[in-house]
């Protein structure tokens, strides 16, 4: 089993371009990157568009801010592809700005939509949002007497998730609910950086523990920021 | 009779519903009280979207785990025999079916059973999370709220003004005035809080409200 | 957390109806509930729809016959559902003979519309089958310049499956390749038995690892056959 | 020139495709015989469909897992680094182009890049198992056949006659007589086994074959 590359947070940060497509995975900032979204901040690549499922939060009272909300911040998206924004005061600045284009999507049709694009699937029939401002702009399809909403699968040039543990091959091990899209993400993007609290020797975790195959992960970051 | 907002009230009523071993999602907020008043002997199973099952109570100070919150963020606890998972198979429960009642908030919630709680135009934005998902998805959908808006108006319309979550797909609605259950296009009043009277609630309602023979006064 | 009944496979076999559309776990008899199967084919339920990846050996030469091949031995299903018939030479014979109505599917389409039955989903798009006799009577869905079969989701009445371990709470693991459908039928089915070679007190296995969620599970039977 | 059938060639030059680190399925029968040919420094991670990646070679008479088997339910172990998953992450792997070579065997393959090896009418219906799966996902796809069906026609045809497993799919074709490459609607023989020559082999097959000027003979 050929070794994946340890890199250094701003080696990682140095793979996403101008304009790329950047999954983030993380849930109000739980199973977020931190230390790869850090060194992404600093290097302030711009005009990328952001599949996550929440901006985290940015609260322009006390000014605290988590997550992927550091690059909101610093206005490193045009667009942004989230299920809620709504403890993120600045992402919803920029909206009411015409600052930045903010696409909501139901969480679960967002979470098989990055499945779907990971295996390879065309799209998938979900009853959620029918008859909502969701069906907008997309194909309902009919099957036997029920309607469905013809949702397309989302894929990224780069994916940026977080896992507890990794062993050298790129095998993944999440913790708890700092799980939730970093699977998903792994499989439906070009280029793939996993940033582990631990990384450890090929063999060291139990093949049947293991959520995400090696194959899927491009290279390893030590994760030194554990919040933020 | 004057309107005293109750929220606990309608915790307490929505708590009683369940039955042991149910699987329930409770929204953020309101229906995140309806936690504290479930009787002792009705065990349930409550699903957090943002991947487990066996979501147990916070953590004591100090004994937060950085890697478990619900899904507002908030550290939490794993109840015995629960466990972890990704957003698809989270939503796939929720989709799927497999559970059994969800609780949530509204801002607006219709006789036709449809209801509003994601979206303000030009004023509030928040997204809709996972709540179309819950209430498309969900076998039992409670909405919890109170039940005037604070102009006063009620929150049970004939027609949401609102873009909608979801179309009709609520069951039940449980108020500080009392329990409705959504039928044929209208909202039938099951159970009222005293000390007010159906009559007094449907009179201050803007939705029909049809008042059974067996309607009668919550009892805890 | 509630505790799932523990049952005899007698008991597990009963549940089954007549008539009733039936899931079983396994591949090539690898993770499949041998127990069970054989208390079903001693019960001799007849008129099922099987659901199943394929239909097992069935040499009739040599007259060896694994996992489900020995329901359809006893002529217990009226229609079957697999991706794979080879290597059972009276399912072959089955179909010849007009006796048993059998429908091909592929693999991963197969994979998918059970997961879809169980996640609620209306339908899946994939690439898989397009041109070939497989896109017959089927909606063809034009996404883009591409071209897609849509798959409808399978549901069942029953499902039968294998785990290595479960607690109490009707949580699973699966061992290695004996994981296959097992997971995916333990979503799509009313009615959900699990087998398991142990099954141990809630609490003991790791809320990381488990594999399948108790809540799908409506009881437990002790393995007693763990081959055949 | 008399023709002798020669699995052990195919194997041998498939085996010589992949680079160190390849995603590569071996279907059951003579694309398995590629596992024993592949060179030393190339460590290639197999995928097996039914749930796993790092296959490893059969186990020791007495060692075997009955938990543990190829998409035949024959014994075999795990590599190091290897994991196991479900037939939904199985598949997903191979219908999300993450395969980067499938190698299967075929009973026709045609110049459209057609091929059909799961089911001759009246006869035989296995089924087509994860062949369509993995025809459709894999990035490249590797038809490997014994160039001559038992009667003496070439299976390499102008235009498959038995339904199709998969259209347009394949891109290499390797035989007991050579490599060909589908483009264009054609076979391009880019290499042939000696002693045949390529007007030889271009003359008793069925099907278009261009023989480009780079065309060599297979060197071990």
């Amino acid at each position: 089993m050929l070794q994946k590359p340890v890199i250094s947070a701003s080696e990682a940060a140095a793979k996403v371009r101008e304009g790329d497509a950047l999954m983030v995975g993380g849930f109000m900032a739980c199973g977020s990157p931190h230390t790869i979204i850090q060194a992404l901040t600093e290097k302030g690549t711009r005009n990328l568009t952001l599949i996550c499922n929440d901006t985290g939060v940015h609260d322009l009272k006390s000014g605290r801010v988590t997550g992927v909300g550091h690059l909101v911040q610093k206005r490193q998206f045009r667009k942004i592809i989230a299920s809620h924004i709504g403890l993120n005061q600045e992402t919803q600045r920029q909206i009411n700005a015409g600052e930045t284009d903010v696409t909501l999507v139901p969480q679960g049709t967002l979470a098989e939509r990055v499945r779907a694009g990971g295996v390879g699937l065309g799209g998938i029939l979900t009853p959620t949002g029918l008859g909502t401002e969701v069906e907008e702009g997309k194909q309902v399809i009919t099957v036997g007497d029920r309607l469905f909403l013809l949702e397309l699968p989302l894929k990224a040039d780069v994916a940026l998730i977080k896992a507890k543990k990794a062993d050298r091959a790129g095998n993944l091990v999440y913790a708890d609910t700092a799980r939730n899209f970093n699977p998903l993400m792994a499989m439906a993007a070009s280029l793939v950086v996993a940033e582990a609290e631990e990384i450890v020797e090929v063999g060291e975790i139990d093949p049947n523990a293991i959520h995400t195959p090696g194959i899927f992960i491009d290279a390893l970051v030590q994760a030194e920021r554990l919040e933020g | 009779m004057e309107y005293v907002a109750n929220k606990d009230n309608i915790a307490r009523r929505i708590a009683r519903i369940f039955k042991p071993g149910n699987v329930v999602n409770l929204g953020i907020g309101l229906p995140t009280l309806v936690g504290n008043y479930v009787p002792e002997d009705v065990t349930l199973i409550l699903q957090s979207e943002n991947g487990m099952l066996g979501l147990g109570p916070a953590p004591a100070k100090g004994e937060e785990n950085r890697d478990l919150t619900n899904a507002g963020g908030a550290p939490v606890t794993i109840a015995p025999g629960g466990c972890y998972f990704d957003s698809a198979m989270s939503f796939g429960i929720i989709r799927g079916g497999h559970v059994d009642y969800t609780v949530l908030g509204v801002l607006e919630v219709d006789q036709e059973g449809n209801l509003a709680n994601y979206k303000i135009p030009g004023k509030m934005v928040p997204g809709m999370g996972g709540a179309m998902d819950l209430t498309t998805g969900s076998r039992v959908v409670i909405a919890a709220t109170l039940h005037f808006e604070p102009s006063g108006a009620s929150r049970l319309k004939r027609r949401c003004t609102l873009p909608l979550t979801a179309v009709r797909e609520v069951n039940l609605v449980v108020t500080d005035l009392g329990l409705f259950e959504v039928m044929g296009n209208r909202f039938f009043l099951r159970e009222y809080f005293e000390p007010y009277t159906p009559e007094w609630i449907k009179a201050r309602t803007d939705a029909e409200i049809i008042i059974p023979n067996d309607c009668r006064p919550v009892v805890f």
